[in-house]
Formats: C-alpha cells, structure tokens, sequence
C-alpha cells in the first residue's frame, strides 16, 4: 500500500497561498521516501499526533554524534520511513555556498536518502532528513569526499555558528566566521565524541545586535563589542536630520536607554555611559559605527527550559580581544570544559552547572578574575559563605 | 556505493567558507561602510572602496527539497554568479553584483512562489523545529501551523511596514529547539495530560532514577508493576512539562484530544535599546486544529495587528508591553487573564509586583 | 559587686559626641537594673560579644505574646539583669501622645521596671526594656489601668502601626491612624494569642511614599493611592516655575519614571500612564495633590530574608476603597488567615506560603480574582500547572 | 502592688489616638493642603481652613530613659500645648500651633542635646534594632554603632543637604529586625563561623527536626553525641545564616573575633520616581571594633559622601548607583569587588547580567 498513490487531502490544503509550502517542497521529490512521509504527515492530521520514536543508537562508526535516530510507528504502513534518520551536516561558515556545492550536496542526498533537508537546523546544521540505517555510513563516505562532515548531537560541542560579520556587515566587530571555523576546527574531537556531562554550543555574533540570537541558545555566546567612542561623521548625521524618514531627536537622541546623546546640529554621544545597545547606530548606519578598540563580550550558559528553566548567556568576560590565534580565548574555553566535564552532572548544562556551584566559585576554579559587569547588581541576600583565609581583608 | 572503497577519512570538518564567497565580499571583507535598504527585501552594503553588493532575501519553508535547492543554484548562477548563502532564519539571499538583474531576479522568485521580503521593520521567517514531521515529543506540528500561520501574514514579510522587527518562532515541545523563548510572539506545543507509562518497555528503554530524577516537582515515583521495576505518576504535581519522555521514551505524553499550543510575546534578544527579554505567556492553551489550525492563526494576527496599529516606531512586542503595561496589553487584546498567566514555578516570586507602579484601568 | 560604682571607659566613649547618647540615657536613671545594663554592656564591648540568652517561656496571664524573655548570661555579675524581660507595649496609632500620658507611663515604668525603654520598637511598639519575672503582671495591671495593652509577639498578629496619614499629612489617600485602631481592636484575640504558623504584621501607609516601610517589613501593606487624575493648581504650578528652587522641566517632568508629563506654561499630565509614584506631587506639594478617587492598594507577604531570602511585599488587590467599617478589608484579612492558619507550616510566613502554593492558587482559595496588576509580568517558563476542568476554554 | 487588688482586664487594646491629637489636627483632620518646609527639621502644614500647624523634629537615641521622655513632655508641655509624637524612624515631633515658639525649642532641645533636623533631602534617624543591648544572636552592637556614625554624620541631619534623603538602618544579625534590606545604607551584624553546639542542652532546649530543617543549606544532620541526641554541622555547607540558632538557642554562632558586619547600600521603599528596592551589597566584612567602630564610620562616610558629590537633586542612593552602574560605583567607591558580591543562593541566576548593556570602564 506504501507505494501507491495515497489521497493526502489535509497536508495537500497547505499547498494553497501565498507563502511556500513545505509540502509542495516534500512532493517535488519523486522518491519513495518521500511519498511516505506525506503519508505520515496526513495521518498525523487526522490523529492529532506524531508518528515517530525513539530506536536503538545509530550513527556513522567513531563518531558519537551527527546522527538523530529516528524510527516511525507504523512501519508496516509506512515502510520507507520505518528507519528515517537525520544526519547534521556541519555547514560552512555563514551559510554561504555556491551554485556547485549546493548541487552537489543535492546529487548525494538524492542518491542516499530521501532528497528532503532542512536549510538550516536551529543549531545551525545542514539537516539531512530521512536516512535509513544502511545509508549512513555511504553517505558520510560521499560527504567527506566532498569536503564535508557532520556536525555534532548528544553530549558533545555541538556545531558553532555565526552571522555574516565581516562578510556583509559594516558592524562586525570581530571576524566570526573567521572565529567559527577556528573553533570547529580546532574542536573536532569535541564536536564527534561526546566528553561532556551534555550539549556544549557556540554561537557567534559580531555586534550586539546578535544576529545568531547567541545570547538565548548557545552556552558560549561571543558577541562583538567595541569600549572607545562610537564613531561619528557630523556630515551625514546631518543629511539624516534632513531627510524625511528619520527625526533624529525622537528616533535616535529619545530612544537612547541610557539617554546619553545630545543633539542640536552637532551629535555629542557621552560615550562613558553609552551601554553599546546599538540602537543609535541601527537608526543612522551611515553616519555612525562602532569604535575603533574592537573585541567581544564572553556570555555563558544559556539554553531552553528544561530542566529549571531556560536561561539566557550572563557575562563571563567583558572584554575580550578577538585576533587569531584567539588563544586567550582558547585557553578560557578548555578551562571551563575541564572543570565541567569533572563536576558536571549527567545532563547538566554549563549554565545549570554555574547556577549549582555559584558564578564566584566557577570563576575560582577556572581562574578567571571576578568582575562587577558579570552582574545587575550585587546580591541582595546576606547568605554569605565566608571562607576564613581570604574573608579578613 | 563507489566510495566505500576509498580511504575513510574523518574529522576534516567543515569546508572552509572563503571558498563560497563572491569576490565582492573577499576583497571588501572587513570593510563594508553602511548599508541601505533598496525595497523590501533588497539589501545594498557598500564598502570602503565604494564597491557595492546586493542582497536579495527570499524566504524559504526551511523544509526543503534538492528540487527547490537546485533551483535556487540555478537562479544564483543566473542573476548572482553563482553565489548565495542562507540566513540565520532560514531565508535565502542571493548576492549580487549587478543592480539591474534584482528586479528580473524578484520576477522569477515571485513566479516560482518564493516571495521577496523580511528585511528592516518586518516579518521574517519564523525559526521552527520538527513536529509532527520528524520528532517523537511534539505536541503539534511545526512546518504546518508556520505554514498556516505565515499565508496569512505574508504581506508583512513583503512589504507592509511595522513598527519594528518581529520574530515569530514556533517550538513544538518543552525542549524549545530554536530561540522561541526569546521571540516576538512564540507559538510553543504543550502536552496537558499526565505521561503514560509503558510498563513493558521502561526497564529497558529507561535507566529508572534518571527518570526519578528527570521531574522538576518530583512528581516520579519508582514503583513496581506486575512485580516489575516501574515508576508512577502523582498526577497532581505533573506540570506536563515531558522533561521524564525526554530521557524515557516509554513515557509518552502526546494526546490528540488534550496536546495543543500556548502562545507567548514580547521577547527579545538584540542589545538595541533595550536588553534581551524572555517570552511571556499570552495564551495558555489553543487546540491543534490541522490543517490549517484557525485558532492559532486568528490569534497570532490579532497580536500582530494591535501591535502594528499602536507600537511606536523602533519599538519591539515586548518595549511596547512594557511601556503601556501588562493590564494594558490584557485590556487592548481582549485576553483573559488567568492563574496560569502567573508564575508559579522556582522564581515565581521574583514576577510579582512589589511596587505601586501600575497604571489603574 | 553589682551595686558598687562600675568603671565603663568604654561605653563612656559614647558619651561624646554631637548625637544624642544612649549611655547618656542609662545613665540618667538611677536604678540598679540600669546600672548593671550598662555594666553589661561594657563587657561586651571587651568581648565583643552579647551576654544574652533565651530561657523560659515568659509572659502576662492568658497572653501569649506581648513580652519577650531575656536572661544574662552572668547573672551573679549583674544580678540586676539577669531577668531582663521586655514588654511589648501596644502604641497609640501614629505615636500621637500628650505630655500628660507619656508622664505615666514613666511612672509606671519607673515604679516596676528598669526605666528605660525604646520610644519605639521597630514594629511599632512601645517597648519597656528590662521587666523582671515578678513585675510583669504588676506592670501589665498599671498599663490596663492607663489604658494600655500590650502588642504582638510570637506566631501572634503583630501590632499594626502606621504613617501619621490624615492627622499630619496632605497626601493621605485614607485613613490610616483610623484604619490601624480599627484592625488593632477588631483583632485583639489574634494580637494577644497566637493563632498562626508564624507572625502576621500589618503596616498602614497613606500613599504611596510609604513612609512606615510597609512595603519591606508587614505580612499586609495597606498603602493608599488613587486611579483617577492628579489634581493640578497651574496658578501654583507657575508659581514654582517663576521661582529658583525648582526647574519644572528638569525636577519634575524629567523626572517622572513614565515621562507622561509635559511643561509649557501648562503642565499635562498623562494621567491615564501615570503610575501614582508621588515624585512631582512631593516636589510640588503646593500645585499638585493625588485625585479624588482614593482607596489603597493591598500588598502582601514582606519580611526579612530567614529563610529564603528577604520578600517585599506584592500587589493582592490592586485597589480597594478604605472606608469604615472596612467590611471588604476584613472579609479579605480573614480568608487569608484561614487558609494560612490551616496549611501553612509552622514558622511559615504568608509570602512564603504563597510562594509555595502559588499566588494563582491562592488567590483561588482566598475567592480573589486573579489580575494583571499582580505581576510584573505573565510567567515566561512554560511549566504550567494545566487544570483540566478549565483550561479547554 | 496597688493594682493587684482590681478586678484584671485584657484585651484593651492601645488607647484612641483621638484623645492625643491637638486642636489643631482635630479640626483639620483629613484637611490638610500642603507642607513645607521652614527650614532644618521644621515642617508647617496649612490645612484648606488656613490653619497652621509647625512641627519640629528632634533626633532620639531611641533608647530612651524616663528622664529623656520626661524632658519631652516638660517641653511640649511649654511650647506645643502639651502635644507630640514620634515619627517612624524613632525621632519626636513637637506639635506647634505658634511659630514664634519654634527657634525657643530649637534652642532648648540643642542644650539638652538633642539635635533638630531629619527633615527633606537629610539622613535621619536610622532605624536600629537590640544589639548587645538585648538581644542573644546580636553579632554586633546596634545603639553604639549608631551612635558612632551619627556622631559624624549629624551634619548631614542638622542641615548639610544631600540629593535626596538617606536613609540609613542598622540590624544585628541575619533576622534583620527593621527595614534593614532596603534602605540606602544598611549596616548589618554578621556571623562567620559555623555553630557552636551545646549537646548538652540541645535535647532540652531544642526539637532536633526543627532545627534541621531550619537550616537553608542542608548542613545541619542529626547525630549522637555520647549515646545522646544531638545534631553536627558540616562546615562547608555553612554560611553563618544563623537560622539554626533562631530555633535552637543551644547552636551559638557568636564569636568576638569573627563577628562583625557588612554593608549595603542602594535599597528603598518609597514608591517614589523608582520602585522600591533590595539594598546591595557594598562590603562584605568590617570588624568589630567598640566603642566607636572606625572602620565601619569611615566606610558609611566615605560612602555618603562620594554619593553626596556625584547624585543628581532627587535620586536617592539606589537611582543614583543604577544610572552609573554598578562597575563605576566599584570604582569610585575603591571598593573591591570580591565572589561574595555575586549571589550564590536560591535565585543567583536572575541577577546575572545577561546582555551587553553595560558600560566599559
Ligand atoms: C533538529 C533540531 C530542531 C530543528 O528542527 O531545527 C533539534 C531537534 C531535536 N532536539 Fe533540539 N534541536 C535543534 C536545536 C535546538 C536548539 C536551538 C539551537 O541549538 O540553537 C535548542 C535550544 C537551545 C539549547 O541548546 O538549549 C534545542 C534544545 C533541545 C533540548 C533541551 C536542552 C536543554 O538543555 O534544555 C533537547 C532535549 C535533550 O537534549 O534531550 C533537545 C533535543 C532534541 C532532539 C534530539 C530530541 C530527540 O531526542 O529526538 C530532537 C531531534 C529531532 C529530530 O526529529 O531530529 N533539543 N535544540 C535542531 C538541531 C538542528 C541542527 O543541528 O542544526
Ligand atoms: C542576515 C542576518 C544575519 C545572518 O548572518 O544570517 C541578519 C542581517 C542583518 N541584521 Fe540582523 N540579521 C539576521 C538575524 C537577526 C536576529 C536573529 C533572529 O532573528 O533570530 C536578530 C535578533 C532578533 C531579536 O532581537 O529577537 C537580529 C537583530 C538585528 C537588529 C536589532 C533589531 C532590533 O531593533 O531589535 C538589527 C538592527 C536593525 O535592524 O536596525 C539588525 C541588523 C541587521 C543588518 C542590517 C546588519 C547589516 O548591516 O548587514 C542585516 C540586514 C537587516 C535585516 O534583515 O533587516 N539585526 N538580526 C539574519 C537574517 C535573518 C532573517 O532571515 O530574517
Ligand atoms: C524589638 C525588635 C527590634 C527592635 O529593637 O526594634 C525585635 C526584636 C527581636 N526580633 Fe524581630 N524585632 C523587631 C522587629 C522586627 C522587624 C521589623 C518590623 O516588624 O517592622 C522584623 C523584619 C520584618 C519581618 O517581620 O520579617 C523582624 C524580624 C525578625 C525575625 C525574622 C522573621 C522572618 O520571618 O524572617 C525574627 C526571627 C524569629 O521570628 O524567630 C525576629 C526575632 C526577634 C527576637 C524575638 C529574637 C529572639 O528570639 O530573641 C528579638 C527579640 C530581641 C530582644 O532582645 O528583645 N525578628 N523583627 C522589634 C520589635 C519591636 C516592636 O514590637 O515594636
Ligand atoms: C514623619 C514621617 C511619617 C510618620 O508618620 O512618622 C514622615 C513624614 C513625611 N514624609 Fe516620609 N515620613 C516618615 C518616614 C518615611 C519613610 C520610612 C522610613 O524612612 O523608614 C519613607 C520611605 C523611605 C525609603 O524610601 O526608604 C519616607 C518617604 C517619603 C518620601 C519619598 C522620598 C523619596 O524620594 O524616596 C517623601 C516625599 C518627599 O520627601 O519628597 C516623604 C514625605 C513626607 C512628608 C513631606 C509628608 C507630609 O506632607 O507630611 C512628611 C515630612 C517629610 C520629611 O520628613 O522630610 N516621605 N518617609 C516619617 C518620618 C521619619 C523620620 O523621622 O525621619
Ligand atoms: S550581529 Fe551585528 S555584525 Fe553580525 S550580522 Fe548582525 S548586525 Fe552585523
Ligand atoms: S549605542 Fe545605544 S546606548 Fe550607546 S549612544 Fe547609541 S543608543 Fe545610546
Ligand atoms: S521542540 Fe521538542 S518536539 Fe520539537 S524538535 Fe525539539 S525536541 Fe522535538
Ligand atoms: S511530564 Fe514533567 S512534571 Fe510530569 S511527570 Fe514527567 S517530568 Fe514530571
Ligand atoms: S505615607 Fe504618604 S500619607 Fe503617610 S505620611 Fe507619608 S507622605 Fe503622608
Ligand atoms: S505621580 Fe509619578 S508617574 Fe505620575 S505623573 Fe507624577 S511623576 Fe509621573
Ligand atoms: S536583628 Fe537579630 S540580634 Fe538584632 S534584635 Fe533582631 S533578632 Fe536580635
Ligand atoms: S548557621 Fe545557617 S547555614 Fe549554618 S548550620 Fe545554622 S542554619 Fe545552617
């Protein structure tokens, strides 16, 4: 029955408007796989439900990671989904391609798996969807021939990822494509073999409007910064204060946080109270830029609810300057896995783990000066664990 | 299988990007002076050097074929020499050099049903996980209500301005893939029964104390069944939150008739203006009603459209909120409030309000 | 020993000085109880350390609070003092007195105690410092006699106090001193017999300057507002405007936390974003004066950080007309002590208790309509308690 | 005992403030149309009737003797009719109907010693608690502390103008009797070493579950001590909360040379312009140091004073440390900033500061 054409009536409904359609996507591959995950979708709208399980461990040999298994429940129904694996494919930097390199991704995936992917996982990764157990290893072989990997799941570093920074962005305070490929680089027994009590992820933005939405889901977030002055051409602040479509005192001087600016034909930014929101910069790009003294704020341990609820990255390092070899950087990174990899639990987060042993302390251990911008503020409550050598200052 | 014959090779990694930039971005990298949006969804960056790029976003269902993905390297070798790269919401860009073939480029995307858009004080491509396509946890579909939900609010990714950048996100379970809990307006799957448990299956598929231990309220008890080590459910300190199916498949907790969705505005996670925000709950509960999931989508359009009508320019779901006040919100979008608007989790506390500082209705 | 002259170099020390001296005050009575305090005291301030010590239940006949038990720990030194007890004495509300009572009650206390007191505890309370065992019952039949009672102690309520409010002030949105007399004499069984899992402190402030720190440190705050518009003088207005003090534009509009007000000539007030917080009425308490639909804003559950860190108080009801005989008030205290009474555990302060049942909950079971105004803001972690008779609506 | 023969009343309660009002506060009870201020310490209210009423406020060492409330008396009974009261922070207010009658008292009250001001943009009173004066758990004193410090600042209550008001508190250990947490300067006495137990009088005085579970850390089990009852305290999971010691007076935490204090800052309760606040803390540890603590007087000085110069008119220590921000007031305060400043209890994680909204020093 797998085979022949099934009636799809309620996915076929999201064919129909103006925004593409994923399943149209699914029917333009003419592959058997293909067919029986529409199956799969329309019997999970009439059942209200999904169709997929938990299996037994697959993956590519001597890599622990790069494979979601995935099985279907109704095998005997849907049999070319019965084992529908994903491979996460470690992408370039930034998401760039070229026409070629897209094909030939294409030609693998059509001769290995179901022809469907996701441009791009969450994470990052090139989402090779629907791989059946034998198909793995072949396609691993295909990929690396191409100049590919995977990219990592379970408990292992798992795939950084940046904006476009410096490719296309007059923001970027720091190289992070540059950056991102060092790490993965650099990381890639980290990345295949999971040495962690769990998920470790980098992301990368090169200014602080956070294109990679770092601050929120990754448990290293490095965003670009800058600590001098904002820089600034009186000339084109004026063309701006011209123009129609900007006033510059309601939409830039008034919607400073920390009101800083000042404005009457000449801009004055007191850059010491000046928070680097970018907002002002956003609003007049051709008139303002980032300073000069250029680096990254290190922001650690944010991710999704579970378990205690999600949290966002907390300022680890103020300032840091980002030039390869990035080994201050480096350095940081292996002393914070080292610590987390001992006393880490089972499935605990970076964040969670700081949270459990105190900011203070995991900066003791990893030797990292504490620092006032680490906080809002200091702490309210008078629980205080005084320790005897260093308390009688 | 030709390869398997050759050497296996591992740990090379990724290939280096250089290789797919154009030679615009190779010999301005670094140096690019500001940017301008042309028309919606056509970027231009002009460097130091007064060289120039062109950016052409359109979106793209994420879910994607080799079928589409060829088409879009056919397009990229027609109107971009052959370069384009993806976003970190799903949307391609084609980069061009050439400022005339953007319009022909827009024509041909527009034909082939890949609309034109997302840039500046718009909707983008809303960041979503698996669903009912590939996941085992979800408690609705991703790709379908995204699809749903983005027919109708499509004009306010090609074109129709609002007060500023708007970031949908839909997660399908509690694991939250992608940056939902700090989104505009977040569409999250919620389960609303207890687990069921399969007695038969546990001892193998589940190691039982990390199960125990999985449950934020305790609520996991070991147990045994039929003389066979098993775990319990206190039904009443379930909050249904799936972190035990998380680490124990044979405790399932999807439910035609009671999973569905919950709604959730206002967060954020640029520096600009202000700090990155959470999410927080607008709507505790809306059905899953596939395909088209009406509900959901009227509800999403309504926040949508009394945000647009009343946000000052620049101003994100989430400034707005906070400047005109929760009550305010409540009262403009005609939503109930109820106990499960309030936290009541680890920090609830920390939610209430410990000031006189409301405005009174 | 006790009864020779004692040398107290140290304590003398405090003798000195600009600011009003308490050794002064001890020493001003001539009492061996005084005498041996301050000899007391000066070993302290050898040790560096208190020479206090609970002991035995104290107390007056059929009370159970009110006075706190209090023995030195060397009672053959200061013989004097080795029952130490305090009185809680219930004040008059707003610490009015005349000339005349205050006389008596040194009489009183010069007859039967130590004659030195704290005018006030830091609930409110009178506090007679220094009460042997014996001499309870006598000095509570003397303070009856006057008309004083004593105040809270234990898991009892505890003695209401309250800003000077309408007596003293322009700005009273109700009747504090009224409101406090009333609560107190309605509960005098809960004042003086411990009902509850712990203490229960009401504190009553007129507006929303909170000049009794309600808002810090009482189980209930009662804090006056109002929810319609700010009155204005602009005549007045002008008057500050025209002179050097004060800079309308600066001081007062600039000033406002929601910047809802604007100044030329004329002063606007956005009053529908107004958040009552008092700053340009307390600047301009000639021109402006909160509206005339005036009532409080009931919050609840402050205290110090024992346990779990220190709690402010939080929006119950967000407003709430305060007009005698405060039936609504009273209906509302009463469901909160029942339901506390009965489920809270012992040495369990309200807002603990509300945070471990949960204000939703709570507020359920209190029969008190949940509202936005309670919250900062709606949860933003998804661990929702879902009930499944109500949340398919 | 002259009393003892009558018949025994209870539950009285305080007698009706009405009789202790003058005149002047009867009439214009509920009336009263604005104040101002005449000069240090001097308040008139006028009612909408025209009425007048001068209040002078006079600092106490609100340990008082009946010597010192018999002054007051005599004194009110020669310049304000017999009326006065105390005000919330422990200092007397004479009630006048007659101006000319103010710089008399003023005069008087100085050659008692007994100085007017507290009012406006001042430091009053502080709020105190028992210390060595009272109370067993006092990990400091609270009266002599007071004194030392105001005996330097009573400029700053007498006339010396600040920014806005200031409003200092001193408590005596973790328990924090008065509104210690939130006021601009806190001083409050602390424990730093773990509980000394008496297994001696522990079963007497004590019930072992309690006193466990008192314990916020987990670090209290129960053991035997000599085949007895008792409790042990593992040391690193202590951190001097002294909680065990409110319920079980058998667990003393005093020790002359570790006890000491600490010192917050930028608390509130007004709702004033800003929401009311947690102070923060500012220093973790300064000794004891009778009679006149000169570590502790110089650090609150040094504090007020670098507030003094650098606030704006209006922002109260809290408001004033928030536009700076916290790095800056580290560093024009010189003060360290150590690990014990980042919390580490129930809700650490809320205050870490997560985003780049901060200023580079
Ligand atoms: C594929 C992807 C969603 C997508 O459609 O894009 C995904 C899919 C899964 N995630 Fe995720 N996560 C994906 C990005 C994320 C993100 C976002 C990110 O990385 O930026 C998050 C939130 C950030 C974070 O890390 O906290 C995320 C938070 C989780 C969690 C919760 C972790 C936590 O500590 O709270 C789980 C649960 C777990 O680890 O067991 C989880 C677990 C899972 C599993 C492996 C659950 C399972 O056992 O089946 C999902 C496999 C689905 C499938 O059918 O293939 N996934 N997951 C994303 C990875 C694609 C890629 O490699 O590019
Ligand atoms: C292409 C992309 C980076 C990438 O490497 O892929 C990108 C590119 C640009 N971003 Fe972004 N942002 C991109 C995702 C993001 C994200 C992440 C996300 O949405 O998950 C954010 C954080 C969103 C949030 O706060 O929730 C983001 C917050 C910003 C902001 C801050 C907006 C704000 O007011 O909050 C700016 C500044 C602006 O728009 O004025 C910005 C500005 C820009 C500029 C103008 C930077 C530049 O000069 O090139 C780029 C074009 C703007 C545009 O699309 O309107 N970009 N940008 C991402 C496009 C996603 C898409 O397809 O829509
Ligand atoms: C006398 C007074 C301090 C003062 O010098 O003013 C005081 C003194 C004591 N307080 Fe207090 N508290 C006093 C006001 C407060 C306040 C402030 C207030 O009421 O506005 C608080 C903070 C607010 C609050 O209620 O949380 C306060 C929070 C505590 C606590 C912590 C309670 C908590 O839930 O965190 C304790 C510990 C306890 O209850 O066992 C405590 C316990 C004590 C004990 C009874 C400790 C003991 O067992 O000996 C102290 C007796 C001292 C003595 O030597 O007489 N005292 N106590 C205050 C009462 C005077 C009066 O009746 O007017
Ligand atoms: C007498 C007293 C009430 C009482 O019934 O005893 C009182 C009386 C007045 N207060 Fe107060 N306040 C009194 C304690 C408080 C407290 C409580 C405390 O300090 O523990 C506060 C909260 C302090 C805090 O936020 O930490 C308080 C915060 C205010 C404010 C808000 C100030 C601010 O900017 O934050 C005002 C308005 C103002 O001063 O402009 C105010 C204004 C006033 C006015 C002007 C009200 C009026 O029109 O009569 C009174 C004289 C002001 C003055 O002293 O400068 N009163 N006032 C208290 C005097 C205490 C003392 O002896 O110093
Ligand atoms: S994060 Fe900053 S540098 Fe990176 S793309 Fe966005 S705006 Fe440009
Ligand atoms: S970057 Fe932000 S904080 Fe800095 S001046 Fe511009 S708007 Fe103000
Ligand atoms: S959000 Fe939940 S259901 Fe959706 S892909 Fe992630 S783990 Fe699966
Ligand atoms: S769903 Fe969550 S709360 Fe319910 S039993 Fe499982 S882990 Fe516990
Ligand atoms: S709280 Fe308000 S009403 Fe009461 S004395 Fe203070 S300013 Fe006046
Ligand atoms: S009371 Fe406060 S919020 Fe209201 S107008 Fe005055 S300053 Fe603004
Ligand atoms: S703060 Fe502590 S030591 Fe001081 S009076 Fe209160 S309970 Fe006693
Ligand atoms: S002092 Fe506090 S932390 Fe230490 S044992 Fe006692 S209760 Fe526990």
């Amino acid at each position: 029955m797998s085979q022949k054409e099934r009636k799809t009536p309620l996915v076929d409904e999201l064919e129909k408007g103006p925004w593409p359609s994923f399943v149209k996507e699914i029917k333009s591959v003419d592959n058997p796989k293909a067919k029986d995950l529409l199956g799969v979708l329309e019997r999970s709208y009439q059942d209200k439900i999904g169709h997929w399980k938990h299996g037994g461990l697959v993956g590519v040999m001597g890599y622990g990671g790069g494979v979601i298994g995935r099985y279907n429940d109704l095998p005997d129904e849907y049999p070319n989904v019965a084992e529908f694996h994903t491979l996460r494919v470690n992408q370039p930097s930034g998401w760039f391609y070229t026409s070629d390199v897209l094909r030939k991704l294409c030609d693998i995936w059509e001769e290995h798996g179901s022809g469907i992917t996701n441009m791009h996982g969450s994470t990052g990764d090139i989402i090779f969807l629907g791989c059946s157990t034998e198909e793995l290893e072949p396609t691993f072989a295909a990929l690396t021939e191409l100049g590919f990997d995977l990219g990592g799941s379970g408990s292992c570093m798992r795939t950084p990822s940046c904006c476009a920074g410096m490719a296309r962005c007059e923001w970027a305070c720091y190289d992070t494509m540059g950056l991102t490929h060092d790490l993965t680089m650099e990381y890639q027994d980290e990345l295949h073999r999971p040495p962690f009590p769990y998920k470790f992820k980098f992301k990368m933005a090169g200014c602080p409007n956070d294109c990679v939405a770092s601050v929120a889901r990754a448990d290293l977030s490095i965003i670009g910064t800058w600590r001098d002055e904002i820089q600034i051409d009186q000339e084109a602040v004026r063309e701006y204060a011209n123009s129609s479509e900007l006033n510059v005192l309601e939409d830039v001087v008034e919607r400073c946080p920390t009101g800083c600016m000042r404005y009457n034909g000449q801009l004055e930014i007191d850059d010491e109270n000046c928070v680097k929101c970018m907002h002002c910069i956003n609003v007049m790009p051709k008139a303002l830029a980032p300073g000069k003294e250029r680096g990254a704020t290190i922001l650690i341990g944010s991710k999704a609810p579970i378990i205690g609820g999600a949290l966002l990255s907390s300022v680890l390092v103020p300032f840091l300057e980002m030039e390869p070899p990035y080994e201050d950087l480096k350095e940081l990174i292996e002393a914070i896995w080292d610590l987390w990899a001992e006393h880490g639990k089972n499935r605990e987060r970076v964040g969670e783990f700081i949270q459990r042993v105190g900011l203070g302390n995991f900066c003791d251990e990893i030797g990292l000066d504490v620092a006032p911008e680490m906080v809002i503020q200091p702490r309210t409550n008078p629980y205080i664990f005084y320790e005897m050598d260093t308390a009688d200052y | 299988m030709s390869t398997s014959v050759k050497k296996r090779v591992t740990d090379i990694g990724p290939p280096h990007y250089e290789q797919f930039l154009p030679p615009v971005i190779k010999e301005n990298y670094g140096k690019w002076k500001y940017h301008e949006v042309l028309k919606p969804g056509v970027l231009v960056h002009t460097a130091e050097s007064g060289e120039k790029l062109y950016s052409v976003r359109a979106a793209t269902p994420r879910l994607a074929s080799i079928h589409s993905i060829r088409l879009f390297a056919d397009l990229a070798d027609e109107f971009s020499d052959g370069y384009l790269r993806y976003t970190s919401r799903n949307n391609v860009e084609f980069l061009l050099t050439d400022p005339d073939k953007i319009d022909p480029l827009i024509a041909k995307l527009g034909a082939e049903g890949y609309p034109v858009g997302g840039v500046g004080a718009a909707i983008s491509n809303p960041v979503h996980t698996q669903g009912w396509i590939h996941c085992h946890s979800a408690a609705s579909d991703a790709s379908g209500v995204v699809k749903a939900l983005m027919d109708e609010l499509c004009d306010y990714f090609t074109g129709q301005k609002l007060p500023a950048k708007l970031r949908l996100a839909f997660a399908c379970c509690l694991n939250m893939c992608g940056a939902v809990h700090c989104s505009d307006i977040a569409v999250l799957g919620v389960h609303r029964r207890v687990p069921k448990i399969n007695h038969e299956t546990i001892r193998t598929q589940c190691e039982i104390p990390t199960t125990v231990s999985a449950c934020p309220t305790g609520a996991i008890r070991p147990t045994s069944v039929n003389g066979k080590q098993s775990v319990e459910v206190v039904e009443e300190q379930c909050m249904f939150c799936a972190n035990c199916y998380t680490v124990c498949p044979s405790m399932t907790l999807n439910d035609p008739e009671m999973d569905g969705v919950s709604i959730w505005v206002g967060g954020k996670v640029s520096n600009a203006r202000h700090e990155p925000m959470f999410s927080k709950l607008a709507i505790p509960y809306l059905p899953n009603n596939p395909p088209r999931w009406p509900e959901v989508v009227d509800a999403v359009k309504h926040l949508v459209e009394i945000y647009a009508a009343n946000a000052r320019r620049y101003e994100r779901m989430g400034e707005w909120i906070e400047r005109i006040g929760w009550p305010k919100f409540f009262e403009m979008t005609d939503l109930e409030f109820t106990k499960y608007h309030i936290d009541d989790f680890s920090h609830a506390g920390l939610s209430f309000r410990t000031s006189l500082h409301f405005r009174h209705q």
